[in-house]
This record gives structure tokens, C-alpha cells and sequence, in this order.
């Protein structure tokens, strides 16, 4: 098991696609993304509008080692200030297989 | 006005269906139509609206398509532009931007309502008033976006958005399936379209049925947003359909629509939208407040003139005409 | 008894789709009807119910719709009484509670299919025993808790469950687009709802098929769970409809319902809810074991109730009538 | 060829609807067919399809029954083992082997396409051709797996994927629907389906419009894909199905079939599978790439027979016959 | 980044708007929902009735301070010991925008 | 609360049904799914095919204590070794109710 950094990150649905493309700018290897969760947060409940299907969040779970850790948290920091949501970063290990 | 037009309305199996979705939030009980068939019901509509609409476009022309068109466009254009100096006096400049460009902007579903009212009626109707109703569905994002664009600082970053926008708004999936659905009713015509008919005419009363006791619901659900709303808002949202159904009747009087037409103008000018305006101002909005906007149109607009404005418009007409 | 109306059921393409969905189960197949087409198709059927089931009543009254409605009402409040003693012997307290809920409750789709069945046979059918439907499916949830509730300890926790169940049971979503279909039928009567008659009535059997392919694919997954259960429930699951149905024929003849009515009340008597009940027990007997009760009403007496009970019952009425 | 078909095929509105699909994607508007409801239309098609198929399969026996299905079976076994060679040339073996699968097996989406044209051109048109189908989904499935295992090391493993595979391929999900609809429709017959019907004809060209349309939106996705693409996959994917209807041309002529039954025989030749192949491959054969075959199959041959296609070779067709 | 906890539960999805009320009351921040999850745990599988739309469970994601965090968890208990399911809490850290 | 080991996998929605049959052969007690999630990794993007309805991917979580870790491990590797995904291990404290 390779010790990595786990990052979670929820945002607009519509900015997900970002966030993937800056993951991928940045190498990182893979990732998987929960395509509508309901959210609460400062900008009130987002549980995705029944009828112009906006107004929803996405989940998505990477993950990247220590070093490329900083770079990539600056590129991501913009597009949640911009439209909200949330990163978490935490410890991990990755079972090769 | 007429008290039976009210009534007739109000036994129309559609605007029953819409109560009984209210009343079912109302006692709090748990029914819902499940997630993705309230959108495939209005992807249904819009097809058959554009489908039957382009059809009537094509056999039935009677020289006023034109100065119904533009009338549309006009009215799409001006709506905003009076509305948003009074919105701004009383509201952030975003929000009185959003809520401009909701009301220039139009309902498809009471706009279909208004139809099967007429339909029940045995009033007729031209296919071109289809074809006002995606005219007039972008027009208005645009001038309320250029609004907000032009009070912001960073006109640069609004310069690029403002693409994006014009897109959105042109291009929604709801327009472009009106305006596609229409077109190919246009190519195939009354002939061509035939083996469609049981699915566009013979089911619309019943899925319309259905759409409208998921809108109950979903307006029931908003009515708790209301209270946390200035009386501001609310009296805007009532009396911007009021002041615009006047308008748009001298202008339907003006150019001579017949009865049914003149009512699906007068709806299209009272209504407000609630679905392409939060699609394109997620985007080119993003501060304006959803909680604001789509409340007013669909929680008081939205019901006012499918309950009532529709009867009470057409009992007006039917006294001037 | 007749073995054509045996055959004449087996011969319905409901009841074909039924089969077809098990047997899919059977051989292992994906076939699957994805996540929310179900439930929609529940609703509809609902809805197209309710919505005939008024127009129904408010045109054709015999006089005859207080009386089947009392006794449907009796029969719902009787079975849950005189069920639960003999499965407390075997079953826990919550456990008797539910399944005792379960039999006193209805099913609406074995109801329906009864319906399209004799609408194949051209026999006639009153619009008060969809009324004496929606009244069945709560009263015995009701009992079924009070009796759990009487046998437990902490009867303040459930005082206030009480309450909440009581709410789930009558608004129910089911129930109350059942219910308030029912009142728009009626509201609008037959010239208000021919334009609704495309998608409730021509669409029905169809959408019942469909229905019932996917009732079948429900039916044959839970049959696996069959082998974790003892003789009894086994027993009581064949045993409580066959009563029931013997005791509702008795009072059917007694008040001198129709052929079509006589079936349809039998009908409800002999099934068991997989629907209102478990959604009620979940908040009010959360204890209670869902494997147990789900299980018996939907793969053992809502097959025997659609394949063979419905043609039995009729059979039966046809000899005594 | 016949341009006049070319234009009546264009004027389809199915045809229409799925040209609207791609134009969506082209402009890059946000339109789309929610989750299941392309899924739940695609499983409705093959349900009306079997079913309608049945009845005509039971009412109208020509006699030629037998070697259409003969020649069905035959061209589903022969197209992988003449197809294989040549892709094995430029491709990996397990891309070689689900690429010739894909062009054994059928699309039904072509299939009912070309059914919907012979009804507007008034052609009749035989229910064996539906059990021809049902036919063809699997066995070119079998024969591609097993080209892929012969040139495998590891036996042991494949072994135990064929039974796997095998079953996937028989019992799959639309495969089961489309038989079990046809068997259903043939016991019913003409009288016991009639009720079906507004359900399962009258419905069937708006249905079929419908999802038309979110075939346009999948095959516009698919398209980017093109790019990443050889020269070789794209000449096959038109080659393949020219060559193929020539064959079944001729094959049909020899058989005798008649003008609509031999349209619908080229067709199921000349099409290519994106449904069933890929969920068997997934199983049997999980190193070959889906962005090779699956838009081999839906980016290029499907739109080529649906759009051009099938009006070429009906126009061939008459020619000859 | 600021070090938080992390807290993430699955329980019947209708005891999930309780769960949410009781962070509310507790002030935190805000939380992401995944509505339907399908689940085994203690009570059998769970994967949500198709029939009455019941028995089916969701999962909640939201952060805490450290300090916050023992009230948090004895006000989650009682509603997980009743309907069951599970709380796990782990360390993070929260990328401020 | 008690130590123990927080387990994520994401793999093909098919094999998901092995790993939970692994995981119960090991006496884990419990396991939550997201049954549909997108994904992107060494084999592409994988967002679910509309058609034919294969191709998407599911997100599984468990616990486990720190001395089952290495068989669970072992035993999951050649699953994700065959069809690919990843096995994410972190420290997480379980709240008991
Ligand atoms: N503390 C939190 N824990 C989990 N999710 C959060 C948290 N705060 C915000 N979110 C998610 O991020 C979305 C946007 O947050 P906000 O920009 O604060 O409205 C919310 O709708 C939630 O889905
Ligand atoms: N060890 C676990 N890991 C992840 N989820 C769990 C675990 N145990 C229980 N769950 C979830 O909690 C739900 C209820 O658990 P229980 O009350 O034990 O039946 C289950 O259906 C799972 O979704
Ligand atoms: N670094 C990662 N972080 C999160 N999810 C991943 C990561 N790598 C792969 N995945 C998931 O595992 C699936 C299969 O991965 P792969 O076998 O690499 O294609 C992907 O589709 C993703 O859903
Ligand atoms: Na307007
Ligand atoms: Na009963
Ligand atoms: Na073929």
C-alpha cells in the first residue's frame, strides 16, 4: 500500500467538468464522480431543480501525491470561490493491484 | 368578467390535476411523480406543441403570422425594459436583472394550458402562435444579462459570459425541441403527420394532466419560499401578468387576432418563465438569486394565470372583440 | 368450477406479461424495467382508475354504492380483528401486526387487472368499488398498529407514532392521487373527461402489461426469500384470500351486487397490500419484519389472486348468482 | 436508385426527429432524453414490435416462414466468419472478434425504422420477419467469442466465460422481451390483442420519434470519437453493410420473398448490433474496446442504414423484384 | 487548509432529514447528501422497494470542528441506535476558498 | 468510539456484486453502494452506456478492523487487478450506537 492523498471536492454540477479538466491538466491518474448529490451550504439547499435541472451538485473523490498536492489545490481553490463548494483533503493508502 | 369561463376553467381535468398536486403538499402527503418523468413530460410537450403547431403553420396562414411575430418579439424586448427600473429600485442589481428577464421571458406550460382551454372551448387557434412562444422565450435573458452588464465593474469578464449566455438562451434544450419539433411538423405537414396524431393529440390532454399535478406539487413546495419575500415581490408578481395581459390585448386588438390567438398572446405576455430563465442565469447570473426569481414566477405567476388569469382573459376579450 | 375462464384469464395479455416477467427471474435474465418506470406506471394506473372509477360513479347509481361501501369497510376493520390472533401463535407481536395489516389492506393492481378482466368478458362494473378501493387500503393499517401498540409496553413512544401513522395511512400518496382522481372524474363527469379518454382508457391495458411484466420480475426475485419462511406463513398467505374470498362472496350475494361488482368486491377482500402497508409500517412498526410481510402478500397471494384467484372467484359467483 | 424514396424516407418524421438529435449535438445545446426514459422507450419498442409481430406471425403464414428464418440464421452465423479475417488483419483479436459479432448480430432500432417506412408507403410486411430478428440478436455473439478463444492461450478461462456468455447472449434482457412479446402476441392472436393496440400501434410512430431523437443525441456524442479513429474502421462500417445487403438481396430473391419481407431481411443483414453485442463483449470478452465497435456500429452504420440505407435498398428491391 | 473532522453516516433515508436538522441545531456548516445508497448492514440488505419506494438508505457527508464534535455525536446516537446504520469520523483538512 | 479501518473501492457496477460476496466471506459486517457512479481512469471514461446500459462503474464503503485488513486486501486485489479500479484504506474512528 503506497501512502497518497485522498481529495474530495463538491461543487456545481456544471462545474465539475472544470474541475475534472484542471485534474487532468495536472496528471492526476483517475477519478470517480457521484453526478447528483443534494447539498447545504452558504448558499442555501441545493437539491437540483425538478424542472430546469439546474441548481445541483456534483461529488467527486481523486487522489494525488504529497508533492503534486499544493499545485493542484491552488488551481482548484478559484472554481470553488467562484461557485461554492467544498474540498476535502485527507490520508490514504492505495491498495496496488 | 364571466363567471362561467372561471368555471369551465376550473372543470378542465388539467387545472384540476394542478389542485390536487397544491392540496397534496398542503396535507403534507408523500406523493411525487419520481425524479426524471416530470422533464420527459415536458420534453412531451414541447414536441407536441411544436409538432401540432408547425403543422397549423403550414395550412392555415392567414397573413397576420407576421405582425403577430414581431408583436411578440416586441413585447419580449420592451418587458424588461420597463420592468427592470421599477424591480431595481427595491432590489440588487443581479436580482432585479434575473426577475426582468423572467417575466420578458414566457411559460410553455401555461401557454399549453391556455390551449387545451381553447381546444375544450372549440375556439381555433394558429399554429403560428407556437411559433411566438419560442420567439419570445430568449430574447428577454438577453436584454436583462445586458443590463446587469452594463451596471457591473468587470464588464470583461460579463463580455465573455455574454456568449456563453446567448447560447444557453438560444440554444436551451426546450427551445431548440419547440423550434426543432415545429420545423418537422412544418416539412411533413397534415399528411406527413398523421401516424403521429395519437401520440401529439390524443394523449396531450392526459399527459398535460399529469405534468400540471407534478407542477401542484412543485408549487406547493414553494409556496413556504413566500414567506420569507417582501410584499415587493409578491405585488410584482401579480401585477406585471395584469398590466402586461392589458397591453398585449390592445396590441392583439391592434392588429386584428381573432379570439383563440388573442388569448395565447395575451398568456404569453402575462407569463413568466421559470425553466429557460434559471438554465441561462446559472450561468450568466450566477449571483442572482434563484430563491427570488423562480419562486415569483412559478409559486404566485405561474398558478395565478392558470387558475385564473386565463378564464379572466379570455372573458375580457370576448367583451372587446 | 369453469375452466374456460381459467384459460380466458391465461389468455390476457396482462396476465402473459405477469408470467413473462418470472420467467425472466427464472432463466436469469437482465431484463429489468429501469428504476422510476415502475412507480410511474403506478400512478397512472391510479390516476386512469380514480379518474373512470368518478365518472363511473356520479352516471350510474343503483343504490347499490352505500351498501358495498359499508361492507368494504367492515370487511377491512373485520380481517386485520379476526387474522391477528391466529398469527400471533406463530409470530411475533409486530410481525402479527403487520401481516394482520397486510390482509386487511388491498392491492389495487390485482383490483385493476380483475377490472380489465371482465372488461374482456363485457362484464359491466359499477364506478363505487373503485370508491370502496381507496377506502379499504387504510383502516385495517390502523388496527393492525392499535393491536401492537395495546401489546407493548411503551405506549407513549407509540402514542405519538400513532399520529404520524395515522397521517401516512389516509395521505398516503397513493392513496390520495387514488382518492383525488376519483373527485375530478366525478367533478368533470363523462363530457368533461372524453378529452382525457385517449390516456385513461385506450392506454390502459397496455401500460397494465407493462406494469405487470415488471410486477412479475418483482414477484420472481422475492420468490428466493420464500425458502427462509416456515409452512405457516406459507399457509396463511393461500389460506386468508380463499377465506376471504368465501366471506365476501356471501356478502356481495347477501347485498345483491352484480356479477362484475360481486368479483371486484371478492377481489379486495382476498388481497393483501405490498404498497400502502409497507410504507405505513416502516414509520409506525419499524420492528416489524418486512421480509415476512412484503414477502407473503407479494409472491405468494398476489400471484395466486391474479393467475388463479380471479378466474376461481368469478367461477364461483357465476354458479351462485 | 430512386430519389423519390430517398425524399418520402427523409420526410419520415422518426427519421426527422433523429436528424434533430444530431443537430442538437452539433450546436451543442443541452437538450437530452433524461436516464431511464431511453431505456424504457427502447424496451416499449420491443415489446409493441414482438407482440404485433406475434399476431401477424399466427394470422398470415405464407409458407415462407421457414426459409426466411433458415436464411436469417444462416447470415448471422456466416457475417462474423467471413467478416473476422479481414478486420484480424488490422486489429487486435479481441477488437477483430466483437467487431465481427457486431456485424453478425442486428439492430433493432434499423430494423423497426424500416418497418415504420414500409407502413407509410403502405407495403405489407410479415410477422416472421420479427421472429428473424429475435433470431439474428445472438448467434453471430457465439461465433465471435469463439474466434477470440481459439486464438486465446488461457482456455481453461475462456471455457468458463462461454457458458457466461452463452447465457448472456440468449436470456439478454431485450432479447427475452422481444421473444416472449412474440410468443404472447401469437397465443393472444388478433382478437385477444386487441385491446394492445392503441398501446402498441397507435403509439408506435411518436414512440419511435422519441427515441429517434435520443439516438440523434447518442450517435452526435459518439461522433468526436470518429477522430481518434483509422481509416479501416470507417471504411468497413459502410463497406460491411453494402456488401451484406447485397448478399441478402440476393438471398432474399432466391427465397422469394416478397417486396416488404425482403426490404426488412437486407435490413437485418446490413445493420449492426450497439445493444446486445455490447453487454454479452462486457462478459465474454472484456479486452476488447467499446469505442471501437460500439461506434463502428452507432456513429457510422447506424445513421448510413437509417438515413440512406434503407430507402436505397428498397429502391434496389423494386428494381428487382 | 484548517484541520476539521469529517463525519459521514448512512441511515434510512428517511431519518436522514433528522440527522440534517440535528447538525443544523448544532451549527454546522453545511453537508452533502447521496439520496439513495443501497446498503447491508445488521438489518439485511437494503437497496430500496420498488413498489412502495421504502427501505432505502442515503449518505451524508459534512465536517465539524473538534470541539464540536462530541455534542454532535451523542445527538446523532440516538437516532442511529433506533433505525440503525453507522457514523464513521476521520481527519481532514478543509482547503479554504 | 473504536479504531478501525475505512475501506473505499470503485469498479465495474458488475464485479461490485464479487467484491460484496468477498467481503462477506471475510465477516465484514456491513458495506454501503453508490450504485452508479462516472469514473475516469487508465481505461477511459466510463459514465454508463445509455443503450445498452453496461460500462458504468459503483462506489462501495466498509469498514474493517486493522487485523482483517491484509486478507480483505488480498482477496479484493485480483478483482480490481482483472477489471480494473482503485482500493482507497483510511483511518477512521466508528461511532457505536
Ligand atoms: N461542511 C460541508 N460538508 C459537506 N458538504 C458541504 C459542506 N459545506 C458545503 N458543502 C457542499 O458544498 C455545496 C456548496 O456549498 P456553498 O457554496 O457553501 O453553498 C453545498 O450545497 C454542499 O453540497
Ligand atoms: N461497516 C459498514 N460500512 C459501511 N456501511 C455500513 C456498515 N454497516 C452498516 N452500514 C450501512 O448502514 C445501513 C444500516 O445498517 P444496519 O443498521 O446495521 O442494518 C446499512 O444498510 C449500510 O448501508
Ligand atoms: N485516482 C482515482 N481516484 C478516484 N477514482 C479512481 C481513480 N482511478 C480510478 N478510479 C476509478 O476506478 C475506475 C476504473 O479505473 P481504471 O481501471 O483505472 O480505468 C475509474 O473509472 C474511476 O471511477
Ligand atoms: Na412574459
Ligand atoms: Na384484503
Ligand atoms: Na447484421
Amino acid at each position: 500500500m503506497r501512502a497518497i492523498k485522498r481529495i474530495e471536492i463538491v461543487t456545481d454540477a456544471l462545474e465539475i467538468e472544470r474541475v475534472a479538466q484542471v485534474l487532468e491538466q495536472h496528471g492526476v491518474s483517475g477519478y470517480t464522480i457521484v453526478p447528483h448529490v443534494v447539498g447545504k451550504g452558504e448558499r442555501g439547499i441545493r437539491r437540483g431543480d425538478e424542472l430546469s435541472g439546474v441548481f445541483k451538485n456534483s461529488y467527486l473523490l481523486t487522489t494525488c501525491d504529497e508533492s503534486q498536492l499544493p499545485a493542484l489545490i491552488e488551481a482548484i481553490r478559484p472554481i470553488l470561490g467562484q461557485r461554492g463548494g467544498i474540498c476535502l483533503v485527507s490520508d490514504a493508502w492505495w491498495v496496488q493491484h | 368578467m364571466n363567471a362561467d369561463l372561471i368555471i369551465a376553467n376550473l372543470l378542465n381535468p388539467p387545472v384540476l390535476f394542478f389542485l390536487l398536486g397544491g392540496l397534496a403538499v398542503l396535507v403534507k402527503s408523500d406523493l411525487e411523480l419520481p425524479a426524471p418523468i416530470p422533464k420527459a413530460l415536458s420534453l412531451y410537450l414541447l414536441l407536441a406543441l411544436g409538432f401540432k403547431g408547425g403543422i397549423a403553420l403550414r395550412e392555415n396562414n392567414d397573413g397576420l403570422a407576421l405582425p403577430a411575430l414581431c408583436a411578440a418579439l416586441l413585447m419580449a424586448l420592451a418587458t424588461p425594459i420597463y420592468a427592470f427600473p421599477i424591480l431595481r429600485r427595491r432590489m440588487t442589481l443581479p436580482d432585479a436583472a434575473a426577475v426582468a428577464a423572467t417575466y420578458g421571458s414566457v411559460s410553455a406550460v401555461t401557454f399549453v394550458t391556455a390551449t387545451a382551454f381553447l381546444q375544450r372551448l372549440g375556439e381555433p387557434q394558429s399554429g403560428y402562435m407556437t411559433a411566438a412562444l419560442a420567439l419570445m422565450e430568449s430574447p428577454a435573458i438577453a436584454v436583462g444579462v445586458l443590463f446587469a452588464r452594463l451596471g457591473q465593474r468587470n464588464g470583461d469578464d460579463m463580455r465573455s459570459r455574454f456568449a456563453v449566455l446567448l447560447h444557453e438562451a438560444m440554444l436551451n434544450g426546450s427551445v431548440l425541441l419547440l423550434v426543432g419539433s415545429l420545423a418537422i411538423g412544418y416539412v411533413v405537414g397534415g399528411a406527413g403527420g398523421e401516424s403521429l396524431k395519437p401520440f401529439t393529440e390524443a394523449l396531450f390532454p392526459g399527459l398535460l394532466s399529469l405534468f400540471l399535478l407534478d407542477m401542484g406539487l412543485v408549487v406547493g413546495r414553494r409556496l413556504g419560499d413566500l414567506r420569507r419575500m417582501g410584499a415587493f415581490p409578491i405585488a410584482f408578481a401579480f401585477g406585471m401578468p395584469l398590466f402586461n395581459a392589458a397591453l398585449g390585448m390592445g396590441i392583439a386588438r391592434l392588429i386584428g387576432l381573432p379570439v383563440g390567438d388573442a388569448l395565447l398572446f395575451v398568456v404569453l405576455c402575462a407569463s413568466a418563465s421559470y425553466i429557460a430563465v434559471p438554465a441561462a442565469m446559472r450561468q450568466a447570473l450566477p449571483q442572482a438569486n434563484p430563491a427570488l426569481y423562480v419562486t415569483m414566477a412559478l409559486a404566485l405567476t405561474f398558478p395565478f394565470n392558470v387558475v385564473i388569469g386565463i378564464p379572466l382573459y379570455l372573458s375580457v376579450i370576448a367583451a372587446f372583440w
